[in-house]
């Protein structure tokens, strides 16, 4: 058992961490990270002149082949540069990124991945999500928007809901159904395409009056058959690959972590009644055990990583990265606005509130993160079955 | 002379919460809520009005004022509707500061002041907390010094709710610096146009009109001081310990209407073919977040019958006060769970709660001051 | 509303309170409340002299109905007995006594009731409880024991376990299966007899060596048809409404309070580093966030039972009143243990060894108490399923 | 020097689990665990014979004294087992004790020692903690004052396991109380049968042969010091961070039990017509036992890989055992309740677990201690 990084991956640690403390420093005011990129014009520019530098230093696909733009490194340079980047705030990764590229990388035909993963890889390209329905969230499988066959391309109908950043996307990828006389997760196709006619989107203001979500309304929407990844039918394989790799994120553990550094500092720094925070022994245990809560997830995210890099399924490991994650997160900004007091509940805007009201907006989308991408729920449903063995019911 | 124990609400409550139920829903629904969210006045004079018509705003005053009569026990069960409704209007604010002028105020100011408050031409606000951001005597640093013509008030107010609106506001100063700050501290009405007073609004998680209120040599009459000089204190602590269960009564207002929801929802929405509340993990957070709530209710009207007895209830306020922040935190935190994405929106009203619980935990103490309060009571 | 009491049922706590108080005094060395009178001889002949006493005063039956050898009070006063005798840890009131006088107040006949009631009011009976069996826990209409009729008995074979109490037990009520072909809960019937020829019980030792829980074999043991209690086949409902009644019980709270109250004095009391731990800001906060516990637990108590003199249907917030108090008395335990350090896990019998290591021994008796008489999780099921009115699936 | 990070166990150190694992489900069943709670000595000399022969004690020892020469993590493999097994036998307290021995012992103590050691002719206990039950320096207050002819100790030590099987006693005494604590403490090695020498056992929870040990007048030869004079205490914290981490290894290994078991039962026992853990409740409760020590358990491997190259660790292993306790006594607790009543029984073996979880918590450091110490060593 060897924790230490390769002097090769230090070094790349050590250019990620130049690179990001740089490009830190011409965040706008009051960023709070990655989930402000879409909401306005200023985030929009910054994340994309970010992501345009990251693109031409090969970051954004590090693992990847080099004959689809990557680099051939391994998945533990991937995630280092992950952790850096969240942890400096960097907006560095475009969303939904990760998750379109495991479904193209391990289900894509090669005419695909020639045609898809470079433009990626150049960052070319904006996402937009198309998997939850109204009445399909937690169980995605009972989606309902529907494609079908019409000489070289497929006609989609259909309504999805949480399109994360579809209002910055010139693409879309949809989960729709193909065979409606399939058992629900059989008869599901992956489709990519440019947003084009028959796309609506309508937003979906988040309880802080963040626009991040929308509402997206398809109707009749064509797609090519060349744009189906995988084969027909095989779609919801296509999307689980995309969901288990982007569930191991180590993001969440490292935006956290220097969430709490920021926490640890106010502390230091605060005094309350004639005594600075940080030595009053009831916050010295809280802090501490955040500071062990980021490091188990820190260090569980490599375990899970590790585990990638020896070709293990690690899809209830996965799920126990997210959860854990989420969870401490929502926990960390709950806490931090409590130990701030009635400071802690102040909005930006005001020369009063402590990180420009980082810590109550991160209490409200922390709310939300346990729940996107799969909820805190499903996450330990999924480790029930895929981990444990447990029986379905 | 003995009791006979009965933990019913009366006849009368009952009604009165009827009566206010089916006012907010018809007068104050959540699209008004919303609105008033992005209003900056934090306030609409018709329905204030009518608010006052029905005798909310004289719920606490004596009849001989032109006002009520109510107990305390009335204003939790008014004040359970309003939080249950997301009330947007400077009601808790005025409502609290007319505790002082009950318990403090000479006739003349009694006179003078509830009459109006009862009739909702008299807004108050609590000009109390400071940067030093505490409810203890020692945090108060105002100061007023006695001039010829009367004070000179000087000193930085922060989270002052509903100043904005105000007609006076109710401001807590430091009249002798030589002695301990709990014997040295006075009250005093100010005239919300008077000269040298800046408001300057802070936004919060729950829009709830919260200012910085700048006293730049603010001159008040000598007949503005309520109660004595340099007894303000004692009368400070009487207002926080009811502020403190009041704010209890619309938390509860507000998980009541959490855990309402969250089963209808369950029982609605349908997900593998079931509906979600058929889950017993879904099951499971429900019961407890009911039981939770049940519990933490008996915590609140058990300290608000104290007050309605005027029986010491320093150590019962504190219990209500931290137990019930945190059970209404839990409840929002699950309700957001259990609903799901939809819930994390401005377009479901889940979220209006979610921030209020998040608002009121540290209002007029937090948890944790709340049990470090009571360990003091009980001797530790 | 009025939490007050009326002035004679605060004469009655007087009265109670000074009884126990006294009865107190002559509990055994390391007495650690009711749970362990059925232990040893010294616990049981001190249970029973408290029992008798109590009896004759006509306190073990304050609310039946006088002709039955009750007093005619409410609830209330039933509650106020419970509260001081287990806030004394005085085992005042023998076990299942509450369950199986419910079920013959409830289902049984006039005959019935003059039979039984007032011999359990002297206190003349010690019962045995014969309703889980090893296949059937949680589930507990799955039990498989049966009572097959004969001339004027029925005989009854089959396996009980957790029978509490049985070794000095002289009567044992008993749930068995009366028709196989109807549904599960219709099919039972609730009997009541002496122990005798066909029962045969075996030790069932509990994780810290006592003796409380028994397994109990039952190999055609007759029991006459006049010991019924309730209809043939009705035996679930009479169950139930002892059941119900049992998890209302106050004593779970009233006893732990005492238990913390004697944690507090510990920590005034006990220095570390020179200082005592009551005035560590973490251990104050500890201490008085379950001060907070304990009167939310007896108030909520209270609100149940004045439910009851209403005649409300309180199956919900009888399961929450007990769930609740259950788990909160694991976390004291636990929590007490962690405050007292390396001293907190001394078993009795040594002088270093703080209250006789009572904190050690509750932390494994509450462990059992969170599982026995309806585990919390059904409990919960109970208060989702009745309280709230969601589907039972 | 640069690593290369690797986050498998190496082959031999599987192997080293597997004759572990097979040796002790034969040898070591827990109807034998069961029994030897009973047994006063604590201790089974044919066991512990075959223990030795395997290499057990011998597996830190050094190679030039007979022993095996394994490192930190081999020796976390090991005490995984032991944990997983509930081994009663003075092997901890043994191994813990032959730190001090490699790092601040004699050469000539090293040959006497390590040998026996590793052939398992020797059993060391600690005599650390005192009444004062506490792991800091200023808690020693048993001292050791030189006479001619040696030391003469003299105090009350509390908690030491297994001083009842022990040969020797390995003694922190103080040896100069001028200075701060820290740099007035020495170390001695005591024979168990001085003179003097009183043991009485302490029963626990766990039924750990923990024991009160009184040093009336006890002499010992000037020869029976390890180290230098009042430079002991260094080697305690030393010493106190491996044990601190070892007693984690023991607790993964428990809790690894603890979670497999209750997946097995879930998948067996049927309620309702249903195996129990098709229950979404059940599930959610084992996804989150095997979640939280998931994650724990690479604080404590991290923690050990750093003991293991020589570096500093005091961070770490606070962080470590603080999470872990913590982390077994909700597995074990939870443990019980999905097993329900049976495993709250002497029947079943689950209540092993739960008995030795609370044990483990305060042993080298109580969460709330461990969590200071990271507080001050993250300068707050």
């Amino acid at each position: 058992m060897d924790f230490e990084f390769t002097p090769e991956q230090e070094e790349k640690r050590e250019d990620f961490t130049a690179f990001c403390k740089e490009e830190a420093k011409r965040a706008p005011e009051g960023w709070i990270g990655g989930m402000a990129a879409e909401e306005t014009d200023e985030g929009w520019a910054y994340h994309r002149s970010v992501v345009e530098k990251v693109a031409a230093k090969g970051w954004l696909c590090l693992p990847w082949p080099k004959e689809y733009g990557g680099q051939g490194h391994g998945p533990i340079e991937q995630l280092i540069f992950s952790e850096v980047a969240a942890y400096y705030r960097v907006p560095a990764i475009p969303m939904h990124f990760m998750t379109v590229a495991a479904g193209i990388l391990m289900y894509g035909s090669e005419e695909q991945k020639k045609e898809w993963l470079p433009k990626m890889a150049r960052a070319e390209i904006n996402w937009a999500e198309g998997l939850s329905e109204p009445n399909a969230g937690s169980d995605l499988a009972a989606l309902t928007t529907t494609a079908i066959a019409d000489g070289d391309d497929y006609v989609i109908n259909g309504q999805k809901v949480w399109t994360s950043g579809a209002h910055r996307a010139d693409h879309i990828f949809i989960l729709a159904r193909t065979d409606p006389n399939l058992p629900r997760h059989k008869g599901l196709t992956f489709f990519v395409n440019r947003i084009g006619p028959g796309i609506e989107f309508r937003p979906l203001i988040f309880m802080n009056r963040s626009h991040l979500y929308n509402e997206t309304f398809i109707d009749d929407f064509r797609v090519s058959k060349r744009n189906i990844i995988g084969k027909l039918n095989q779609g919801w394989y296509v999307m689980m690959a995309g969901r288990n790799f982007a569930r191991a994120n180590i993001s969440l553990a490292a935006a956290g972590k220097r969430d709490l550094e920021d926490l640890i500092e106010y502390c230091k720094q605060t005094q309350e009644g004639g005594e600075f925070l940080a030595k009053k022994p009831l916050i010295r245990q809280r802090l501490a055990d955040f500071v062990i809560d980021y490091e188990a997830a820190l260090k569980f995210a490599y375990h899970v990583c590790w585990l990638q890099t020896k070709g293990k399924d690690v899809a209830a490991e996965a799920a126990a990265c997210g959860y854990y994650a989420n969870e401490l997160n929502l926990r960390l900004a709950n806490t931090a606005m409590e130990i701030m007091g009635l400071y802690g509940t102040l909005k930006g805007g005001s020369k009063w509130a402590p990180f420009c009201g980082k810590f109550q907006e991160l209490s409200q989308w922390s709310s939300g993160f346990t729940i996107a991408g799969g909820t805190t729920e499903i996450r330990k449903n999924v480790i029930a079955w895929t981990g444990l063995g447990l029986p379905r019911d | 002379m003995g009791g006979s124990m009965n933990l019913d609400f009366t006849e009368e409550q009952e009604i009165l919460r009827r009566t206010a139920r089916d006012f907010l829903a018809k007068e104050f629904p959540k699209t008004l809520v919303r609105e008033m969210e992005e209003d900056a006045s934090g306030f609409r004079a018709d329905i204030w009005k009518k608010m006052a018509e029905l005798g909310w705003m004289g719920l606490i005053v004596p009849e001989d004022y032109d006002g009520i009569g109510g107990g305390f026990i009335d204003l939790l069960v008014l004040l359970e509707e309003t939080g249950r409704a997301c009330l947007v209007a400077p009601f808790f604010s005025t409502t609290i500061c007319t505790f002082p002028l009950l318990d403090a105020g000479s006739e003349d100011q009694k006179k003078i002041f509830l009459p109006r408050i009862a009739a909702g031409e008299e807004i108050f606000a609590l000009a109390l907390t400071e940067p030093t951001a505490s409810y203890d005597a020692a945090g108060v640093t105002t100061k007023a010094t006695g001039e010829k013509k009367g004070y000179l008030i000087n000193g930085t107010k922060l989270f002052v709710h509903d100043a904005q609106a105000a007609h006076h506001l109710l401001c807590v100063a430091r009249t002798n610096f030589q002695s301990p700050p709990e014997e040295g501290i006075s009250l005093f009405f100010v005239d919300a146009g008077s000269q040298g007073l800046k408001v300057v609004s802070l936004p919060t998680i729950a829009d709830d009109k919260q200012n910085e209120v700048v006293f730049d040599n603010v001159l008040v009459p000598e007949g503005n001081m309520i109660g004595e000089l340099n007894g303000g204190w004692p009368v400070v602590r009487r207002l926080l310990e009811r502020a403190s269960v009041a704010k209890c009564a619309e938390m509860i207002g507000g998980a009541d209407w959490v855990v309402e929801n969250c089963i209808a929802y369950a029982k609605e929405r349908v997900q593998f073919g079931k509906p979600i509340g058929s889950f017993g993990i879904i099951q499971h957070y429900l019961a407890q977040m009911w039981t939770e709530l049940g519990h933490a209710r008996w915590l609140v009207y058990y300290a608000g019958w104290l007050l309605d007895r005027g029986l010491p209830c320093a150590r019962e306020a504190a219990t209500a006060k931290a137990r019930m922040s945190e059970v209404y935190r839990h409840c929002t935190r699950m309700g957001v769970q259990i609903l799901g994405g939809i819930g994390t929106t401005r377009e479901h009203d889940m979220g209006l709660y979610y921030r209020r619980a998040r608002q009121a935990l540290p209002l007029f103490g937090s948890p944790d001051s709340c049990r470090e309060k009571l360990a003091h009571e009980i001797g530790l």
